[in-house]
């Protein structure tokens, strides 16, 4: 067992949602939290005063999945990000090891559970 | 060294008459801004919100300037080209010219109503504020059906071009003395002159801009209920000074229009309440439910709030209103409608509640109600509306109320149109998509909630960054999305 | 072809009257809207702050059309039975009857106070509507009392029961020229009729539909203090028409009334927040203490707003907002207070605030703040009112205060009982603790910062859902605590 | 029993001026709450937004206070120690006195304007009322100049002096009929004696408190610009109130500032808004870069708003604006300016501002712009100004004004700076560091947007904890810090 | 050295933290997020346009356990959600292992700083 | 290649994030998030009412790194949230491992990835 991890882009969510549902990877949790890269840095006005935003938000994508189906999700969410926006800050994903899973509602425990 | 002055003149002044003007006046004003400002503010999305309340007080400011410059005399000035109706000196359109001078502190006077109306207790001043701030808040109504997409830059000009040609004209005709006002068509306080209006420029310029972003308008929830609460609040009270100040007196008919006008639009809101109970799809109550029925009872007896009396004014409340849920939820399904994204759907709310009022004065205005008592002279009758319900089922103002209707249709919606192409011809009317992803970040650098870590530039050694392109800012821009 | 009209009669009536009561009507009436429904907006919690707000603009509609149809009549009109007082025609409620008739243009009237002031100087309608956003603010006030479990539906059908059975009569009573006007018990513009009547009620009703979920109990931050400044705002200014509006002329008195409304206000912010310095736990000072202070003191000095003068003004603020700070943290502990569930402290800031400035008018009222001077007719002398302080130590105004209090708080509060257990066999008055766990989100399909997330149905292929049931919505209702 | 009342006096009262100078005060009030309150509450940082707000309500009422016990005679009262000015009775300062009695119920006056205005038309009541709110709205705008670090404690020993040692000379030397009214230098309401002096004390106290905390300086983006624009929208439209107050008759003048007034602020936010597409770093129009416009509009008209005609309104608007934004963008980089740490800036759009459209009143005043109409006395002539431009190029008009502000300058810079200095002897008048670190929840336990998630102390067997000292409060004070 | 992490329901944080401070782990992290899964998915409803919240708040709770105490942390974690809400979306907990641990405060390393 | 993964004060944020970059780690996602801990926890009061926070706004910091870095990337964490706040809670920085890391933009894999 394994959890994927993805930082992706805000307007890349559907499209995320949309390619793990179709995988048969409904289940997911997704964390608003702020990047910071060498690529995405923006600047905003206020009363002439000029600030940088050097973290922007991004979204943490978490979904637990069966060892066979890892490369496959990988390679899905790999892809999303990439084609319109090349260039710049395009997001990781990472697996680490999962050592057990327990579903709540059943107490069910182990892949079964995922 | 004692002098010798007095506060105004002795005659034709009325320090009430005149207090109820500026009283009202503000009350309207306050209705722009920040009433629709933040209504609208909150309505839209997190990223257009700043947007939204640039371009209204933008439009205040500049229906006010051109207002000053030329467009007052346009809407109630002398006739440009003078004709006749009924006998009596009539026109479409004002000679433009500035009301800027001392000559404004003098008692106020619209040409073409000599002798129509009794002769003003105040100064040009106070006519001049009044009638901006209606002319300001129409532009703002219609904005409500643009954003989302318009070009700042273009709307900074076409609020100007709009206010002269389009508003003064609608203006002209019904309250400058002009050629309906003339045949007898009447409007209250603005269902027609602005409501009808605003709603036929708002579905004529969203059809011509074009919709917004596939992904705005799937993702259309608003931001902020609170602020369109404080803003509805706003509109509400500040009505009492749009309908109560149009007799241009603080007599017995500008207080019945303000009973009529909180009447209808009780009844409205009531009534959108339990249709949405009761009809809609999910059958609850909805506070934006409530406000829309809210808005639809404001419009709808704005033409109609000194000539119908209290039943009137319940009736012509529910029937709008039901009428106006029925096209919100089924009419913006079918033809055109449905193709047109009018944002926030300022035809239905303004302009079809607008046409609906300014036609029920055909059938329930009561002759009883006084707008204007009888003089001494001989013969002298009062002034005061007859609609069929009242008046020896004559359709007479029915009618005339649908031609002028139509009038101010054609005319606004024909004028916005030529507008909008002709500074097409030389402007980008509707922003690039990349700069639509972001909002308010790639246009105006600022955005409605500014994140508390933002850092100055320059502080903490910060590396300089060039200032963000649309394409940088295009990630920023959906952080609405990235919030729980 | 000239025309002979007049703007309004040319006696008994008077621009600046009718300018005044109108300008003052508006105010009041944006202390409801945006005013109490966004001060509670903010208040509450997040998941409630919806159904506030809604509930706050429903029930402005649903009185208004009480109030025209039949009730204004029952509060101001002819006594339903007549008897006499002091030899004078009095009565406890006013006979039903509707006011939306042409005629309410005519000069207005109340029946019984014919003689007792002068002459109106403005039409029916202007009273009308004063009144009526007097009627409305009252059950807005006593909402705060039981937000967070009650129906919505029950409140639609509690709200004009209340106005026509519990308000009307407190109104006539004291102000249509009833029994205890009879006797001369005063109330300037409320501290009775509206602020001790809404915050018997809200008690009454907070008891009979029970306490909030022990959950909402425990997490009963507010969620948004600035808009809470923004309607406490609105109530302090607004409260100029209040106080002002009362004397119904743009006399003397209403200055002095304004004047005296700001200054007991000041007072009693600032004592309210001297005793957080000093005396309450965390000694620190507090912005929603001091709104507490703020309307502490514009309820005390409204049944007395024209009677005292400055000094009497501080003096009400300062013990008043003391009494009340002491109630706020101490009685709060004890007794029933303990029990009862009454939200946002009504029974507090206005009941205890209502009925201390009430009674404080039989000590403090000044024979020389004169409500109305005399006439020209011989032996004509002015009116006011003389408290123990000014009239050779005679207890007589304070007891019939005491006395008029009292029916109020009795009639309020068994009015308001038997209507809530009338409609409770018919409807549940509180709704499932299901719904409760969620909120606005379970009553109206609406959160008050609609998460920027959402998706239109249909679009991007969403599978169709149910609508939310409750049960459903229940999780999401909690939104509020995943926030940091 | 019927009695004989008349509701007021029949000479030297108008029902009409009553009403309209209660109204414009009321304006002037809602500016301040919840206008500035809210203004600033959303310009600030989060976690200063309930101390400003906390901060504005306070002032309010401490300023009533002082007004109403000694204040308000000190500035438009008898002076205190008699001098000539031109032959006429003069002072630099009113006597100190309460004014609560019941005699404020009689006819307004100010003894050293008796015979050079028209008499009042209203009570002394509304009088004190409507330069109550003045006296309020100041300290108000240069609390701008000190949010994010000023100890509470001392804003509130602080505003009391400040009103009765700065402001009442300030006033009294212009408004009181003092040393500059007799020299003929005149300020229409407040161009000087409000916002100059607002923008110096700002400034002067600034300095002396010294700067915020770099932490803060550096991360100084606002919170919410919704508010911001609700501010914005009260304060434009409640100006309507400030400027047409002030002839204290609802006569063509009142109206003629009115409309002066708005004309000069949409020119300035114009302005503002081109300047910044065309030469701001980013080329982009913002909405707080158009509400800073837009207040440097109000400002700068406010000393003229009565005098000038409406091309000198568009003139002063256009002129001040550009100023202000130059020195808003160069000046702040530069010298002093660079160093004082005024938070807001209230010395640029208030300060410079405003003295800015006093001295162009030297410029553009125009005789034909008639406050007071002659009387029927044989060679009465009417009260206006005359500006270099219409006045045989006279610079006379135009150095009364230079010399009035200098002296206003100076009063106010001296005066601030001492009573911030003896002050500073008795209590801190900075807040310690570590609280600085935290804000709102350091200073009054509060949060503008408080956490859902908080728990009633108690509930849920929640261990007893200690009050929050600042240092535990210090983490919690950045939760700014951790939304997106 | 093992990571717990559980998406609960923002309701039952209470409960939560006052089962592990009982058992003695009162360190944790929360972290609000939103979860998609088959289950949970409401309407909310905007002028008449009916809008789907198929992400709905959770709540990530992260908690740093010895190995020892993991089995009494997973069954008292995945017991928290079950009882009354049983039927629908009821979360998920698992672990993962974790090589080092640091306690800022005194540079403690290793399972004393847990 | 592993995660480390820190719990730090909002205010040590830009201190953070300066360590990193001059580091040669620029790349890092911050989650906002409560943290429940024996120390920290403080009082609000609204309208009378005493309110305790007793979870406390936290930034949490992950950054992804090759194994050879990561002494050096504890250390540097370590450090930051020490000196001036010390006394109560300060943090907690761990460390897992990482299967995985696969970069968007380039499909790169493995350590050039990270
Ligand atoms: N594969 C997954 N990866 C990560 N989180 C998941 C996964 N599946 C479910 N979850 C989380 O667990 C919660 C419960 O899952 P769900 O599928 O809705 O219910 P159940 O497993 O009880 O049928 C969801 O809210 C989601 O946050
Ligand atoms: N067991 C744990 N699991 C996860 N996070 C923890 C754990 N213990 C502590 N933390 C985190 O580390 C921070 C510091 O822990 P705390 O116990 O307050 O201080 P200290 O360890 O210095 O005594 C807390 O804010 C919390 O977020
Ligand atoms: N070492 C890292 N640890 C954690 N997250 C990282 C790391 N490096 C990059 N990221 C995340 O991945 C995203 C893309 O990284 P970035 O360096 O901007 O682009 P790229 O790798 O495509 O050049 C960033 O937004 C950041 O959130």
């Amino acid at each position: 067992m394994k959890l994927i991890t993805a930082v992706i882009r805000p307007e890349d969510l559907e499209t995320t949602r949309r390619a793990l549902a179709a995988f048969g990877a409904p289940g997911m949790t997704v964390t608003p939290l702020l990047s910071g890269s060498r690529w995405n840095r923006h600047l905003e006005v206020y009363r002439a005063e000029v600030l940088v935003a050097d973290l922007v938000p991004r979204l943490r994508i978490d979904v637990l999945a069966n060892d066979e189906d890892i490369p496959d999700l990988v390679g899905l969410l790999a892809r999303i990000g990439r084609p319109p926006h090349g260039g710049d800050d395009t997001g990781r994903v990472w697996i680490s090891a999962v050592e057990q899973v327990v579903r709540v509602r059943t107490g069910e425990h182990g892949e079964p559970a995922i | 060294m004692h002098l010798d002055y007095i506060p105004y003149p002795t005659t034709g002044y009325s320090s009430g008459d005149a207090a109820w003007q500026l009283t009202a006046a503000t009350l309207v004003g306050l209705m722009s801004l920040p009433g629709l400002a933040v209504l609208y503010g909150g309505l839209v999305q997190k990223k257009w919100a700043v947007n939204t309340m640039l371009m209204a007080f933008s439009a205040f400011s500049l229906v006010l300037i051109v207002w000053a410059l030329w467009a007052f005399n346009m809407g109630f000035g002398h006739p440009w080209i003078k004709t006749t109706v009924n006998g009596s000196p009539s026109g479409f359109l004002g000679k433009p010219g500035p009301a800027l001078g001392a000559g404004q502190e003098a008692q106020a006077d619209i040409p073409l109503l000599d002798g129509l109306m009794p002769p003003f207790n105040f100064s040009q001043s106070a006519l001049f504020y009044f009638q901006f701030v209606f002319a300001a808040i129409t532009p703002l109504l219609w904005l409500g059906s643009v954003i989302g997409r318009m070009s700042f830059k273009a709307w900074l000009v076409i609020v100007p071009l709009w206010t002269t040609i389009v508003y003064s004209a609608d203006a002209f005709m019904l309250w400058g003395g002009g050629y309906w006002a003339g045949k007898g068509a009447v409007d209250y306080s603005g269902g027609y002159v602005i409501h009808l209006s605003a709603g036929t420029a708002g579905f004529v310029a969203a059809a011509v801009i074009g919709p917004r972003l596939r992904r705005d308008r799937e993702h259309g929830a608003p931001n902020n209920l609170l602020l369109c609460a404080t803003g509805a609040g706003i509109l509400w009270l500040g009505w009492n000074g749009f309908n109560g100040g149009d007799p241009y007196f603080a007599g017995a008919d500008a207080a019945a229009a303000v009973v009529n006008t909180n009447i209808a639009t009780a009844a409205a809101l009531l009534v959108w309440l339990i249709m949405d109970y009761a009809l809609s799809p999910t059958k609850k109550p909805t506070l934006l439910g409530a406000i829309n029925g809210m808005i639809v009872g404001l419009v709808t007896i704005t033409p109609a709030a000194g000539y119908v009396n209290g039943m009137g004014a319940i009736c012509l409340g529910v029937i709008s209103s039901a009428i106006v849920w029925t096209a919100w939820y089924k009419l913006s399904k079918v033809w055109i409608f449905k193709k047109v994204d009018d944002t926030l759907g300022v035809v239905y709310t303004h302009g079809i509640a607008g046409l609906s009022g300014g036609l029920l004065v055909g059938l329930f205005a009561d002759p009883n109600m006084i707008v204007y008592p009888a003089g001494k002279a001989k013969g002298s009758s009062a002034f005061s509306v007859t609609g069929l319900f009242y008046g020896n089922h004559s359709w007479h103002q029915f009618w005339m109320q649908l031609f002028a209707a139509l009038t101010v249709i054609a005319w606004t919606a024909i004028g916005t149109f030529v507008i909008l192409r002709v500074v097409g011809l030389f402007m980008k009317l509707r922003l690039p998509d990349q700069v639509l992803e972001t909002g308010d970040l790639a246009v105006h650098d600022e955005e409605v909630y500014p994140p508390q870590t933002l850092t100055a530039v320059g502080a903490a050694a910060a590396p300089a960054v060039a200032p963000a392109a649309a394409e940088e800012s295009e990630s920023a821009a959906s952080s609405g999305a990235s919030e729980p």
